[in-house]
């Protein structure tokens, strides 16, 4: 199916109505894509418990379509929630590269964002950003589910704008993003 | 030395545009508690509500059209035949044309429930646990979210693990839901409304439905996954052995009906004790309870739902034998589990709750078509399976194998030995 | 001869066995742990944990940091009840300094503590029922958590990293409307403990799947030096707020909660319970809650304590929290130890493991309530 | 049991046992000449109710921690105007007794009559070895495999004396003061 629609901008180029075939295609497919962000139950530290009170009752999260989901395979988005140390680098690159395709990284709180408060440490990686591509950074130690949930909207603005015209790429990587293990 | 060159003069800040009309500071529509204070006034919402009422009236409509269409099945299929004849074309072409309408409009059922059922249990858990479910996602209460779901599956990446063996991989979900899709054939939709009246229907039924558990196995053994081996090998003990009491427990209601054809069945729970209990087997007095309880439970742990959901216990074997599938594969074996609820339900509905027949024998309630009333009874099962699923903890392995093998088959057999007491005393 | 020699006596049925990743990403580890698990079948041969995954190495940044800084590093040790682990540094600091808190201090010391602990209760019994299988006591205790959170919020800003307790006192009083909303939380409270007895606690399905599972002896329990509920879950009565009580505790009745027989259960119902008692030392702090400022006076911006050597420990949610802290005159400490009750509550896994199930597993490391973030500190 | 009756009593039986100068504010604390009587100690504290080994940690006196062992850039703190002079280093403290020594410290805790009593032995920087405590306690396992793994303090008959919290690829002992953090593959 995937291949199909990458043959689909070829295929319109020529036809009279071309362009409309395409755009109601892209709007349907980022519809689809953008209701239904599938996270990765994935905390580390103090900012998964953030994480786990966004799917509770108060802020929940299922609203928006947003069902935590166990095994990186069936992820669409994977947050990074805590402080990511160094031996915690390797894990987290292989559950990066396990995910299928369109895939979209949130990098939540100021350790993943830069390594926060433990700026000087020894066993902390200084950004999550060093070894996967991230889409959306939240500030905040922890940042509050309010955060969380902006942070899912802005990513659907991000995944409204992906088109069939650059391949279903996602931004990030249309960006040519530093991946250092791609 | 030059003077250093003045700072370029910065263009003043644009004038903050705050919320103001004439001076007063307007009060925001797009509040989000304001929005949601008078919903019906938002255009989303009124547009959703709009074309979600279009697709119900449809869906109500086919069935009904269906549902009218059956009474004269047999002319319609003379009609066609003699058509055929008149042109010239055999018999065969008539028999396979009037094959695949049935098998499509069941396919349809399946299809159009997987939509269904899986918005219906989001929105139900949700509600069990105090929160709102999927809202967003097609303006009105999030009713296309299935819809949205369906489409980034069909376009995520198909990951097949290098450690996986290929084939195997790629044919578990195919083995998985192709049983659940033949063995709806004798299903009865309404009085004698099924696809193929079949006078073994209910062993049909549960042969079909016991394939299922080699694609589960293949999918735990070909995700070359630890996990989805462990889960593949726990889901073949739970299935196998659920069989049975599964079985066993609708032999008293094929004892009373006295045929394995399901709309015999149906129709031995006709007429009205005293004129006002309908004669479901559900209510024959302690036979019909346990029967009920038992194939009630056994269906549960047969489509590995909570408390028996073991092979993918999310907390313990993080997906279980799916945990290796993504994109269209997965999303199939989801499909497949609710077919099988459906599938369950609808067997209960019949067997138990004498599907087709309206519980009242009083005139507004006999009028209303049967299909309506097997729908509603399989829908009510349905609900009976989400409820379970989200107020009960999960059983140990070994627990769940003494369950069944020391205390539902033994009170199966009781079960039955009972149902040959009531027949050769009370129904003779 | 025994069905183990015949197995034996053919090789193709000897079972060979599997090595298991409880991988440092699993929904049910609590944050990042990896245990290596060795299994036949669905018995565990050997179990090795690992961790390290989260050690941010706080002892030695402490040093690095002044006195009033490192109270920001303790509110990520044990981040689900955080107001514990500034409570204890803040403790150890003035002894070094020679500082008495203002008795007001160590009364909203005391009420701040044990709401901490009634939340972390909740969340630990909100994620038990999820690794039991029960996706719904999760939901209802993270209702009543987040009202919690929100009398935190009202104090001091922070839901989960308070750095309300500070040397010599505390941060800020407390509003006369603050203590209104505490008293209308506790009367809708104290039922809803009642709900989760019913809920979980007496459900025939959990009592199965957790009375008679991981059983630890008293003997174990004072060998492997666990603390908090996983002690008392084994019948030690052991509790730091009666054994050394601190911020006058003393004053306070409530009584320690004691398990029977150490099992999964027993330490469920000891938190459950203990949530009650913390609810009764609030009110008793409501009820006689002194007047005064809320700082001591005499704390310097940049404290410079006398040479000397400090230990302090204080009954946090997961078991008896203690700071050694070394001075040597200087800006920052010299050395901080944390005596992290997680760190000491995990490492008898690696031998309560062996022989049990898979489900067994995330039944016991789920009752005994680590939270990573203190145990690799 | 107050402090001086529990001194006395273990005095009489341990004569080298002395009482340190810096006492553990209000705690007991008694410091062993060598290594060869923590065993005994131990046994007998063990014997005389104090069978709960509350925590078992090392401290290093060696002098002010050595600002390389962090990985911070010249002028960390963004609010100082550029050039300005870096944060303050921390500096050494006139006349506090520094020594080349890693003094490795012990908790006892009585549960039966609340008491609580520190241990403390002085082993050389470089070749630091101690015995294991974990045939007594069998909680000293992980909180020695932390100590060698954070300050390289050997144990003699540990069961597996290995790392347990810092990455494999981290060289060096952190805990120390002059330890010098090494940049690997994630620092650049």
């Amino acid at each position: 199916m995937g291949m199909i629609l990458e043959k689909l901008p070829g295929i319109t180029k020529g036809m009279p109505g071309g362009d409309l075939i395409l755009t109601t295609a892209d709007a349907l497919i980022d519809l689809g894509r953008k209701q239904s962000l599938w996270p990765m139950t994935f905390g580390l530290a103090c900012c998964a418990i953030e994480m786990m009170g966004s799917y509770a009752a108060r802020f929940d999260f299922d609203r928006m379509g947003v069902i935590p989901r166990a095994s990186p395979r069936q992820a669409d988005v994977m947050i990074v929630a805590g402080t990511v140390c160094k031996k915690m680098a390797e894990p987290i690159l292989e559950i990066y590269h396990q995910m299928p395709e369109p895939r979209f990284v949130i990098s939540m709180g100021s350790c993943a964002n830069c390594g926060g408060p433990y700026y000087d440490s020894y066993s902390v990686l200084k950004g999550v950003d060093r070894i996967i591509p991230v889409d959306v950074y939240i500030a905040g130690c922890p940042p509050r589910p309010e955060a969380l949930q902006y942070a899912f909207v802005k990513l659907q603005e991000k995944v409204a704008k992906m088109s069939l015209k650059r391949g279903l790429a996602t931004p990030q990587q249309e960006k040519g993003s530093r991946d250092l293990t791609a | 030395m030059t003077a250093p060159k003045p700072a370029p003069a910065k263009a003043p800040l644009p004038e903050p545009v705050l919320n103001r009309k004439n001076g007063i500071l307007m009060a925001d529509r797009r509040w989000p508690t304001d929005q949601w204070a008078h919903p019906w006034s938002l255009p989303g919402y009124r547009n959703g509500a709009l074309m979600l009422a279009g697709i119900i009236l449809g869906i109500l409509g086919g069935g009904a059209l269906i549902g009218e269409l059956s009474k004269w099945g047999d002319k319609l299929y003379a009609l066609m035949a003699a058509f055929a004849t008149a042109k010239g074309i055999s018999t065969v072409a008539v028999d396979a044309v009037w094959v695949a309408i049935k098998v499509l409009i069941v396919l349809h059922v399946i299809l159009v429930n997987g939509l269904w059922s899986i918005w219906w249990e989001r929105k139900i858990s949700a509600h069990i646990q105090s929160r709102v479910g999927p809202t967003y996602a097609g303006g009105f209460h999030g009713w296309a979210q299935t819809i949205c779901d369906g489409i980034k599956l069909f376009l995520k990446e198909d990951i097949t693990p290098a450690a996986a063996d290929h084939w195997v991989h790629a044919l578990a979900p195919a083995i998985v839901i192709a049983p659940c899709i033949a063995a709806f054939a004798p299903v009865l939709f309404g009085t004698d409304l099924a696809a193929a009246r079949l006078d073994v229907g209910t062993l049909y039924v549960f042969a079909f439905a016991g394939i299922s558990v080699i694609g589960v196995v293949m999918a735990g053994w070909a995700s070359g996954n630890k996990y989805s081996l462990l889960g593949g090998l726990r889901a073949a003990a739970q299935i196998v052995s659920y069989e049975l009491p599964r079985g066993f427990s609708v032999v008293p209601v094929i004892m009373f009906a006295g045929s394995l054809d399901l709309s015999v069945i149906a129709d031995a729970q006709s007429g009205y004790w005293w004129g006002v209990a309908p004669r479901w087997f559900v209510f024959y007095p302690v036979v019909g309870q346990v029967a009920f309880l038992i194939f009630l439970i056994a269906s549960i742990a047969e489509t590995n739902r909570t408390p028996f959901d073991i092979p993918e216990a999310e907390s313990e074997l993080v997906g279980g034998f799916h945990t290796e599938y993504s994109g269209m594969k997965w999303s199939v074996f989801f499909l497949a589990e609710y077919a099988y609820v459906l599938l369950a339900s609808f067997l209960l509905a019949t067997f138990f709750l004498g599907g087709g027949g309206s519980p009242l024998p009083w005139a507004p309630f006999t009028l209303v078509p049967s299909w309506i009333w097997m729908l509603s009874k399989a829908m009510f099962m349905m609900f009976v399976f989400l409820w379970v699923r989200w107020t009960l903890p999960r059983l140990r392995v070994d627990q769940l194998m003494d369950f069944n093998w020391k205390f539902l088959l033994p009170w199966s057999f009781a079960n039955i030995a009972v149902a040959g007491l009531y027949l050769a005393f009370w129904l003779k | 001869m025994t069905s183990e020699a015949a197995t034996a006596a053919i090789p193709a049925l000897r079972s060979d066995q599997l090595f298991v990743n409880l991988g440092p990403q699993h929904p049910s580890t609590h944050g990042v742990l990896r245990v290596g698990l060795t299994i036949e079948g669905e018995v565990i041969v050997k179990a090795v944990p690992d961790i390290g995954y989260l050690h941010r190495g706080t002892e030695k940044l402490a040093e690095a940091r002044g006195y009033h800084h490192c109270v920001v590093l303790t509110d990520r040790w044990d981040y689900v009840a955080s107001m514990p682990n500034n409570l204890v540094f803040c403790l150890a600091a003035e002894k070094l300094l020679g500082v008495k808190a203002t008795p007001r201090a160590d009364a909203l010391r005391v009420m701040m503590c044990e709401l901490n602990r009634i939340a972390s209760h909740l969340l630990f019994v909100g994620t038990y029922g999820i690794d039991i299988g029960a996706f719904t006591p999760f939901l209802y205790a993270f209702r009543e958590r987040e009202m919690i959170l929100d009398l935190f919020e009202m104090v001091c800003g922070a839901r989960l990293t308070y750095n309300y307790i500070r040397l010599g006192g505390v941060m800020v009083d407390v509003t006369p409307e603050w203590t209104a909303k505490l008293k209308e939380f506790l009367e809708y409270f104290k039922p809803k403990i009642d709900e989760y007895d019913q809920l979980l606690s007496y459900n025939p399905i959990f009592m199965a799947r957790t009375q008679g599972v991981g059983l630890i002896t008293a003997a174990e329990a004072v060998s492997w030096s666990l603390s908090g509920p996983n002690l008392r879950g084994s019948g030690v009565v052991y509790d730091a707020r009666k054994a050394d009580p601190y911020c006058g505790y003393e004053n306070y009745d409530f009584d320690v909660v004691v398990g029977k027989e150490g099992s999964c259960w027993d330490r469920y119902f000891c938190r459950v319970t203990e949530m009650r008692q913390s609810v009764r030392i609030v009110e008793q702090v409501l009820a006689k809650l002194p007047e005064g400022p809320v700082m001591a006076a005499g704390v310097a911006k940049i404290p410079k304590p006398a040479p000397g050597e400090a230990y302090a420990h204080v009954e946090a949610a997961r078991g008896d929290l203690g700071v050694h802290l070394v001075s040597d005159g200087g800006v920052s400490p010299f050395r901080m130890h944390v005596r992290a009750p997680s760190f000491l509550n995990l490492a008898i896994l690696q031998e309560k493991l062996v022989g049990m199930k898979i489900s067994d597993v995330i039944a016991l490391l789920g009752s005994t309530d680590i939270v990573l973030g203190e145990v690799d500190r | 049991m107050t402090q001086d009756e529990l001194l006395a009593k273990m005095q009489k039986k341990f004569p080298k046992a002395a009482k340190t100068a810096v006492q553990v504010k209000d705690y007991l604390t008694v410091s062993l000449p060598s290594k060869d009587d923590l065993i005994p100690v131990a046994a007998w504290l063990k014997k005389e109710g104090f069978d709960y080994l509350d925590m078992l940690t090392a401290v290093d006196y060696l002098g002010p921690v050595d600002m390389k062992g962090y990985i911070r850039q010249a002028n960390f703190n963004v609010f100082l105007p550029e050039g300005a002079a870096p944060q303050a280093e921390s500096a050494a403290v006139a006349g506090y007794a520094y020594r080349p020594v890693l003094e490795l410290v012990w908790a006892f805790v009585s549960m039966k009559d609340k008491a609580r009593i520190f241990v403390k032995l002085e082993v050389p920087r470089d070749a630091a070895r101690a015995p294991s405590l974990s045939g007594l306690f069998k909680s000293a396992d992980w909180q020695e495999r932390e100590v060698f793994d954070l300050f390289g303090v050997v144990y003699d008959g540990h069961p597996n004396l290995t790392k347990i919290l810092t990455p494999d690829f981290l060289q060096g002992h952190p805990l120390r003061k002059d330890y010098v953090h090494i940049k690997d593959r994630y620092d650049e």
